[in-house]
């Protein structure tokens, strides 16, 4: 067990992750990709932390963040599918092409 | 006295500057106006040339401008105001159209003579010069509404002009040489840079003298009203140009080839175009041709030593030559024609008029004791010392004008012939009567005709080569003298009878063709230039880049039918030049700057759409490309390190 | 009192613009009001810089402005700058009159034009560059909406839009080359007294060649030289015949301008060095502009290409006092002077003939309503006065003595002649051409049989008279009497001679 | 033991991330990010983090909750009852991500990662715990107010109506002013 | 430790404003929700005075180095609010009488806080929250219209800006890999140590995130659309305060990072792509919206210069904040005069405009003019310090190309401008429902545009100072 293993979950984490929001067309899977990136981080935001400078609490402190990210950012992206939803009966990326050009 | 110096050209300058932008309200007191200037004008020469003031002022960047009365000087302003003063007395007479514009620009042009007569540096001799030339566009196009009046004041403009820029060249390498751009110094100057202002005088001297080639502006001048030809083309403009190298003889001299050309060029100026005089059919014509060619030898002795005798010859001939013009333009008013055919005997009709040109004519074939027989003597005598050939050539030029005189006067004092009206008023409405507005000039110009050969003998001659600064040149012989007064009274004798006989060739009638060489050889290509330049500058801002390709077809087309036209060869050539400057206009066409800028602009319009192309509105193209960057900026800074 | 001077147009302009409720009589008088008032203060300005010696800068005004980017309000008077200032009064107070008979919604126009005097006034009599940098943008700016807002004819928005964009590559051009300039002094700055005196590229290479190309890019797409001209035809032909006759009277003298201002005593060395460039360019624009104006077959036009000529002249005066050296003989030196001083007495006498000659054409339109010359004919008999101004408005354009034209072309030719005599020569067929254009010019317009159906009610009339002859009469003042204006310019002259000689 | 433990673990996560987005159900990829969030929770819990790891899966389980009960609510296909293929440009996206994995696993396995500096404290909690009321206070004040602009901003966004229309159900969509 | 709760007044000011506004807006009738409004314009008042006064006072940083209040915060401190109070005065026509009219106002303040926090951070985990408060309120606020084009917005700029603050998530925890610390005074001594090549893919990834704010390339995307989609308040506040916050950490964070890892010729290309992007895309645009989305896309590019030479010039700070004072209110200016005509959907409604508006067009010409970078207005003052830093930097091309992309811009700038004034009327829209705020807006804006570039002597000493750590 050691740092390149951790980076290497979050590595594999992570382009699954941007595999899932490039590839996706409904909103919400969309989410679910970023949410596996923002998993890619909290391991990889850990493993730092525990293998890099354990003695503060930096690293621990930007896992937190991390999460608050995430948890902000999913609770935006529901309103937003909410919104999307409510105002053009979509929920698809696809859907959303109006404005362009 | 330097006010007088002053006054001399800027009380006909401000007077005629006012007369002529004050329109036709000033018309009526125009004549009386400018007679009055003109007898000041006249006043203050005499004075001038008595007082010789000299005065130099600051000008421009390291010139000055400075006029001077000097011994040259001297005689030469008071016949310009004289024969000017005679002049617009006979245009009293004359001229009843447009009388403020006219006394306006004689007055104007009065005053640029004077101010090119007294000049003493090459900014004020550049000032009155052009000047002058610019009223005499405006004087001989005075009767604008007809178009070849306009274009031939167009054409003695712009010819003087050309020879003008060796004027502006000269003052360049005077600056340049260092001395400074007075008159009497452009002799000193170091070697390349005095070369250059001899060929720059020579080429306006030869212009405004109508010379050799320029010659055939003199032709067309002729459209002009007749006491413009007797200003203009007796004492003023074309004397100016003799003037100059009259002046600047010390500079022909110290070039050496300066001093050649010019001689050989008054020489042979005075044979040609006195073989173009004879071949004349029209009055004023031959006397333009004569003109001309009687400034070949006022040349011809600027450019030997006989620069007395030039002087004195110009002299003479302005007298002579304002006579017959003067009394051409009585014939013309009256009768309504200049043909020579048709005034056959207008001499008689006439008969004051008849008599004063009979003593020009005369005075003009240099037969003794009339003014032109010593001048013409003593610039031949110069010439002589020169050369053998050069004395041959012009005893030739000697011998033409008594020929052309003495067609001249062959024909207009032949008797009335009955029924000739016919002929009559070719040219206007004549009037058939002449006025005494008109005869007054003529008697006094035909007592100058008469009396000025004293200018060239002893002992009035020598003061006035003393006068002249010049003494000590070379004075005829008796016998000499003798043999061209015989020569010249037996051709005029000879001329007077074969008048009706004399040939008149196509070649001759046309002056040899100058004009339309010249018209072909610049006006024509340039104006094709022009057009093309144009064109190419429209087109390309119209983005029509591509329509050049018939334009240039159609210029080409244009030039290979006058090539058919066209007997010479050089015209050939020339045409051959013009399609190829078309071709490489058009193919400069392609390569042109506001071309690339507008397809620069189409180009940057492409790139703007394509620029929009990566907004399509779908989101997960937007992360794949923000994706795909961002991996590239990481690429980038790595493999970059 | 410079800052007044300069601003009051301004201001004027702003009070016009607000008071919406002004009658246009009003306006129109209260525009001719402004603009005299600024040529009585050109006037003054004028008298007492002469009776203070007449050399040097006078009526400085240096106050900090962007210190820390190094620009100043630094203003002054010299030499050089003086006959342009009173240049731009007269054009502008000409516009003024000739505008009481002319266009509509006057008090736009006249507030527009009173702001764009005032850029014009900035712009030579700014001493750092920002300031200089500033008004020739603004400038470019109500040119514009002289055009675009007023221009005729179906293509004048197209030409004015063409007209900004190239100017404005042109001035953003000069603006890289004056960063260029700035971060090469020490300390930086704008001022271009400093940069004067610093000489701040001297011997830097690649660096100041590359300044020096930018500005004088930026000066010749303004002035504007051969390649760079196609803006100017289309821009005339469809401004009005005010607007026409300050782009051409002063706007274009903003680039020749900046050459003798800025690129000569700031880039010597580099000037000297592709001062063959400025020959070659001048002698080209002055024939090319001169056979372009030849083949036109519209007035306007046609006046529009000798403008190009007129300027080719002044380039080719810049180019050739470059080509002088510090260890030259002194006539080289005196006549090269004579070049510089040359090309600020044709900026001058250029703007005064040329100014004259748009207004003409201005009303020809507004009689005839086409600048085709191929309409007219014998206008002489029916309307002598346009006639006789247009044909002495012509006479001074192709260079007759006796009028400004003359004493610039003259000196131009003669100084230009030291150093590069080829390229004198070369451009000497120009003043032929250009009189042979206005000559045949005259011919088609004015003489031979009439063709047109205007009455003599068509003549000018006494407020286009009022503005048109003083230029003209100017024009032939400077022409008798050059010293007037040449004792003001020579020694601005000679020191800019000595600056690139350095 | 421990590295079988991450090995396992590790493998999970990476398969679970995989089905979410291969299963025809979104429902099955709902349980399959859950299954992934909670592996890599018990991952981080092997590197004496247990507070981090714990608040990981519990944070991943409630966004669980809420994440079903969207799906229930607006996808057209919450229960996987008809199959789906809801992808665009698959053979992009696997060329990207692929591509993105082997640059990072090339970082991650041959990057010259410093040493470790230093233990980790005793209790790494409390240290944690410590350094949000101290040196990383400021980091924690702002993010309460991040949720208070989550809140705000959440329920401009989903809230079909205002606060001020109970009276007057009006459009959903409210573009037209009143 | 140094907690100085008094040193953050001005941002404790916008977040106490913010809670207030809504609880006004909570408890007010629907009538009278203005008042929050007011509130709202209070407590920006309040705390553009406070940054101001503390500007005065000497640099400092606070909460263990983790937020440095310097010239460049104070900056922001006051250009932050400073811009926000003109965009919720030109906003309140179409605001006023909105059942959510007082989150409006709320969602406005907590974006200017999160952009005033974004300028002062000085620690990447303070960058990472400050990124999360500058962006959140943005989705509410560009879906905040609830309409079809609002709805595509928010979920353009909201997946746009998810993924950025991923991307910047892990960059934030590669450099903190790199050097163990987050603190950037702590950063400056550690990351010359760090490998290379993490430092590179580290920044990279935090850029991804700040240039989304910004609006640059790559991450622009969201520019145009969430612009067109959104109301025209929220698009200017979307296109105007991040970006101030955005710019000043970019230059903050970057000048920490090594010059080896090549970031300046990055930032460069970013900046150059940039500006040619934005001005070549809005050369075909016919709605106003769109063409000044694309205009401050290139905008971007040009401020990006001045953080390309940060490390090697001490003149790329000023340029920046000169800079980003002046395009504040420029562009402010432009939208306000959109706001302002709300019946004018595309370029050719402009036509006739000068006569029946003409402070208005006053105020368009100015600012549009202003953005290309006219003088004697702001932005020229701050594209003339812009373009002298990149040469002096040692990026002359960039200026070379950034006066061609000048150049270019004025040509779309005119085709808005043109019909303005050439147009022969033929509008039959009432102009009656003309919004009068946004005119006063779009005017002043005009007007502080001019004075700022007058009077732009003060304001470049002002911001002469380098940042702190």
């Amino acid at each position: 067990m050691n740092l390149q293993m951790f980076l290497l979950l979050a590595a594999a984490l992570f382009a699954v992750g941007l595999f899932g929001a490039l590839s996706q067309q409904a909103v919400v899977m969309v989410m679910m990709g970023l949410e596996l990136m923002i998993n890619a981080m909290v391991v990889a935001g850990a493993a730092f932390w525990y293998f890099v400078a354990p003695a503060r609490p930096d690293g621990q402190v930007l896992v937190l963040v991390v999460l608050a990210a995430m948890t902000v950012e999913m609770a935006m992206g529901f309103a937003v599918t909410t919104l999307l939803f409510r105002a053009k009966d979509a929920d698809m990326t696809d859907m959303a092409k109006d404005l362009q050009g | 006295m330097t006010a007088m110096l002053w006054l001399l050209f800027a009380v006909p300058g401000a007077v005629g500057g006012s007369l002529a932008l004050g329109g036709r309200r000033t018309g009526r007191v125009a004549p009386a106006v400018a007679l009055v200037t003109a007898a000041v004008v006249s006043g203050l020469a005499v004075a001038v040339a008595v007082g010789r003031p000299a005065v130099t002022v600051a000008f421009v960047a390291g010139g000055t401008f400075g006029i001077a009365v000097d011994g040259l000087a001297a005689p030469v302003v008071v016949a310009v105001a004289a024969v000017a003063l005679l002049v617009l007395t006979f245009a009293v007479g004359d001229v009843h159209d447009g009388r403020a514009r006219f006394a306006g620009l004689m007055l104007l042009f009065v005053a640029a003579v004077l101010l090119t007569a007294t000049a003493a540096t090459l900014p004020a001799l550049l000032l009155g010069w052009e000047i002058m030339g610019a009223t005499s566009y405006a004087l001989i196009a005075f009767r604008w509404r007809d178009g070849e009046r306009v274009a031939a004041g167009t054409t003695a403009f712009l010819t003087t002009r050309l020879g003008d820029l060796g004027l502006y060249l000269a003052a360049g390498a005077a600056l340049t040489a260092g001395p400074g751009l007075s008159l009497d110094r452009l002799a000193e100057l170091s070697a390349p840079w005095r070369h250059v202002v001899a060929a720059g005088v020579l080429a306006a001297a030869f212009g405004k003298a109508a010379q050799l080639p320029f010659s055939f502006w003199l032709s067309k001048a002729m459209l002009g009203p007749s006491p413009v030809s007797a200003l203009l083309h007796s004492a003023a403009m074309v004397a100016m140009g003799g003037y100059l190298l009259l002046r600047l003889h010390p500079l022909l001299a110290a070039t050496g080839w300066a001093a050649t050309t010019a001689a050989w060029t008054g020489a042979l100026t005075a044979v040609v175009l006195g073989v173009v005089a004879i071949g004349q059919s029209d009055l004023k014509q031959l006397l333009a041709a004569s003109t001309a060619a009687q400034l070949g030898f006022v040349i011809l002795g600027a450019a030997t030593t006989g620069v007395a005798g030039g002087t004195a010859h110009l002299i003479g001939h302005a007298a002579t030559k304002a006579l017959l013009f003067l009394a051409a333009g009585a014939w013309l008013t009256a009768l309504g024609t200049r043909q020579m055919e048709a005034l056959r005997g207008a001499g008689r009709r006439y008969r004051l008029v008849g008599a004063t040109f009979a003593v020009g004519a005369v005075g003009l074939a240099g037969v003794p004791p009339l003014a032109l027989w010593a001048t013409k003597d003593e610039v031949l005598a110069a010439a002589r010392q020169q050369s053998l050939s050069l004395y041959i050539v012009a005893l030739l030029g000697a011998v033409l004008s008594a020929g052309y005189a003495g067609k001249a006067l062959g024909l207009l004092l032949r008797p009335l012939p009955a029924g000739r009206d016919s002929g009559y008023d070719t040219e206007e409405q004549g009037t058939r009567r002449v006025n005494r507005w008109q005869e007054a000039p003529l008697v006094a110009l035909a007592a100058g005709a008469a009396g000025l050969e004293l200018l060239a003998l002893p002992p009035v001659g020598d003061a006035f080569a003393r006068l002249t600064g010049t003494p000590g040149g070379p004075a005829p012989t008796t016998s000499e003298m003798v043999l061209s007064g015989a020569l010249a009274a037996v051709v005029l004798v000879a001329a007077v009878v074969l008048a009706p006989r004399l040939p008149e060739p196509a070649w001759a009638r046309g002056w040899l063709g100058l004009a339309t060489a010249a018209d072909r050889a610049v006006v024509r290509p340039v104006l094709g230039l022009a057009r093309m330049v144009a064109r190419f500058d429209d087109e390309v801002l119209d983005r029509v880049v591509t329509s050049l390709a018939p334009a240039g077809r159609r210029t080409a087309t244009a030039l290979a039918h006058f090539d058919d036209d066209v007997l010479d060869r050089a015209g050939t050539s020339l045409a051959r030049i013009g399609r190829r400057t078309a071709a490489g206009v058009a193919r400069f066409d392609d390569a042109d700057v506001d071309g690339i800028v507008t397809r620069v602009a189409a180009g940057v319009r492409r790139l703007g759409d394509s620029a929009r192309r990566p907004q399509t509105g779908q989101l997960h193209q937007y992360y794949a490309q923000a994706v795909v960057a961002l991996a590239a900026a990481v690429l980038l800074l790595i493999l970059t390190r | 009192m410079l800052s007044l001077f300069v601003f009051a147009p301004a201001g004027a302009a702003l009070v016009l613009l607000l008071w919406r409720g002004l009658p246009d009589r009003v306006v129109r008088w209260a525009w001719v009001g402004v603009s005299a008032a600024e040529i009585a203060a050109v006037a003054a300005l004028w008298i007492r810089y002469t009776t203070d010696g007449g050399a040097g800068i006078a009526y400085e005004v240096n106050r900090a402005w962007i210190p820390g980017a190094g620009a100043g309000y630094h203003l002054g008077v010299d030499g050089l700058s003086l006959p342009l200032l009173a240049l731009t009064t007269v054009v502008f107070c000409a516009c003024a009159v000739y505008s009481l008979r002319h266009g509509e919604r006057a008090r736009q126009f006249a507030a527009l034009f009173l702001a764009l005097e005032t850029t014009c006034l900035g712009l030579f009599s700014a001493l750092d560059l920002i300031i200089f940098f500033v008004f020739f943008d603004l400038s470019i700016v109500g040119m514009y909406a002289v055009i675009a807002g007023w221009g005729h004819g179906a293509q004048a928005a197209r030409s004015a839009l063409k007209f900004f964009l190239y100017t404005f590559v042109g001035s953003l051009a000069l603006l890289v080359g004056f960063i260029g300039l700035f971060l090469a002094a020490a300390p930086h700055t704008f001022d271009m007294v400093a940069l004067t005196r610093q000489n701040p590229l001297a011997g830097s290479g690649a660096t100041g060649a590359l300044v020096l190309l930018a500005i004088a890019v930026g000066l010749a797409i303004k002035t504007p030289t051969f390649p760079f001209h196609t803006w100017l035809p289309p821009a005339h032909t469809d401004a009005p015949a005010a607007g026409s006759a300050v782009l051409a009277a002063v706007l274009l003298k903003m680039g020749a301008y900046g050459f003798v201002r800025i690129a000569m005593p700031m880039l010597p060395e580099q000037w000297r060095h592709y001062a063959i460039v400025a020959v070659v360019v001048g002698v080209l624009s002055a024939l090319y502009g001169a056979l372009a104006a030849l083949g036109q077959t519209s007035f306007k036009r046609m006046i529009a290409y000798t403008s190009v000529n007129h300027m080719g002249y002044i380039v080719l005066a810049v180019g050739a006092a470059g080509m002088i050296s510090g260890g030259d003989a002194p006539a080289r030196a005196v006549a090269v002077t004579g070049a510089v001083t040359g090309a600020v007495t044709q900026m001058v006498s250029h703007g005064l003939l040329t100014g004259a000659l748009f207004l003409l054409a201005g009303v020809l339109l507004d009689r005839g309503g086409t600048y085709e010359m191929g309409a007219y004919g014998g206008l002489a008999a029916d309307t002598p006065r346009f006639a006789t101004l247009t044909a002495v408005a012509a006479f001074g354009s192709l260079g007759l003595p006796a009028f400004s034209g003359f004493i610039a072309e003259f000196q131009i030719f003669t100084g230009s002649f030291a150093t590069v005599p080829v390229g004198a020569g070369l451009a000497l067929p120009g003043i032929l051409i250009t009189a042979a254009l206005f000559l045949w010019a005259l011919h088609r317009l004015f003489l031979g049989p009439s063709k047109h159906a205007l009455s003599s009610a068509a003549d000018a009339g006494g407020a286009e008279i009022a503005a048109i002859a003083p230029l003209l009469a100017l024009s032939v003042l400077i022409g008798i009497f050059p010293r007037l204006l040449l004792d003001i310019i020579e020694p601005a002259a000679r020191t800019v001679v000595e600056l690139v000689a350095r | 033991m421990r590295t079988a433990a991450f090995v396992v673990l590790a493998v999970l996560a990476v398969a679970a991330g995989i089905t979410i987005f291969t299963v025809n159900s979104m429902a099955r990829a709902t349980v399959a990010l859950a299954v992934s969030f909670v592996a890599v929770g018990a991952a981080i819990l092997l590197i004496d983090a247990p507070y981090l790891g714990v608040i990981t899966i519990l944070m991943m389980l409630m966004e669980m909750g809420i994440m079903a009960v969207f799906m229930i609510m607006y996808m057209m296909n919450p229960g996987g009852l008809m199959p789906m293929s809801m992808m665009h440009n698959k053979r992009g996206a696997v060329a990207i991500s692929v591509g993105v994995f082997l640059l990072l696993a090339a970082g991650a396995v041959f990057a010259p990662w410093p040493q470790r500096r230093g233990e980790p404290p005793a209790d790494p909690t409390r240290a944690l715990g410590q350094a949000l009321m101290g040196s990383k206070m400021l980091v924690m004040m702002i993010v309460s107010a991040v949720l208070f602009a989550t809140i705000v901003s959440a329920l401009v966004l989903a809230t079909g109506r205002g606060r001020y229309d109970r009276d007057t159900p009006a459009a959903l969509t409210d573009g037209q002013q009143s | 430790m140094n907690e100085k709760p008094l040193a953050l007044l001005p941002e404790l000011l916008l977040l106490l404003g913010a809670v207030t506004a809504l609880l006004c807006g909570s408890f007010l009738p629907r009538g009278r929700q203005s008042v929050a409004g007011w509130v709202a314009a209070s407590a920006l008042a309040g705390s553009l005075i406070a940054g101001a006064v503390a500007a005065a006072g000497s640099a400092e940083t606070v909460y263990d180095h983790s937020y440095a209040i310097d010239t460049a915060t104070s900056t922001a401190r006051i250009v932050v609010p400073a811009a926000t109070l003109l965009i919720i005065a030109l906003a309140s026509t179409r605001v006023a009488g909105d059942r959510r009219q007082s989150e409006f106002y709320v969602l406005a303040l907590l974006a200017s806080l999160g952009a005033v926090l974004l300028s002062g951070a000085s620690d990447l985990l303070v960058l990472a929250v400050a990124y999360l408060l500058a962006t959140i309120p943005l989705y509410g606020l560009a879906g905040w219209g609830r309409d079809t084009g609002g709805a595509e917005a928010a979920l353009k700029l909201y997946l746009m800006g998810a993924l950025a603050g991923v991307i910047m998530l892990a960059g934030i925890s590669l450099l903190y890999a790199g050097a163990g610390v987050t603190r950037y005074d702590e950063l400056i001594g550690g990351l010359p140590a760090a490998p290379t090549g993490v430092v590179a893919v580290g920044v990279v990834a935090l850029l991804a995130g700040l240039l989304f704010k910004a609006g640059a390339v790559p991450m622009h995307f969201w520019v145009p659309d969430a612009v067109q989609g959104a109301t025209t308040g929220a698009a200017a506040l979307l296109t105007t305060v991040p970006k101030i916050g955005a710019l000043i950490a970019a230059y903050r964070v970057l000048t920490v990072i090594p010059v080896d890892t090549g970031w300046p010729v990055l930032l460069a290309i970013v900046s150059a792509v940039t500006m040619t992007l934005g001005n070549l895309a809005a050369f075909a645009q016919s709605v106003p919206q769109r063409l000044l989305a694309y205009s401050t896309i290139s905008q971007v590019g040009y401020l990006l210069m001045a953080v390309a030479v940060a490390a090697s010039t001490d003149r790329a700070l000023p340029a920046l904040l000169a800079y980003l004072a002046g395009y504040a209110v420029t562009n402010i200016g432009a939208f306000a005069v959109v706001a302002a005509l709300p019946h004018r959907p595309t370029l050719d409604d402009y036509r006739a405009l000068a006569r029946r508006q003409p402070w208005l067009t006053a105020a368009l010409v100015i600012c549009l003019l202003g953005l290309v970078g006219t003088p004697p207005t702001a932005v020229f003052v701050g594209k003339l310090t812009v373009f002298s830093a990149a040469w002096d930097g040692g990026m002359g091309w960039l200026v070379v190309l950034a006066v061609a992309n000048t150049a270019a811009s004025l040509f779309y700038y005119l085709r808005w401008l043109r019909p303005a004034f050439t147009g022969r009327s033929g509008h039959l829209v009432c102009e009656q429902d003309r919004a009068r705020p946004a005119t006063v807006v779009a005017v002043t804006a005009a007007a502080a545009a001019v004075a700022l570039g007058l009077g732009a002597g003060p304001v470049v000493d002002a911001v002469g100072h380098a940042v702190i750590r």
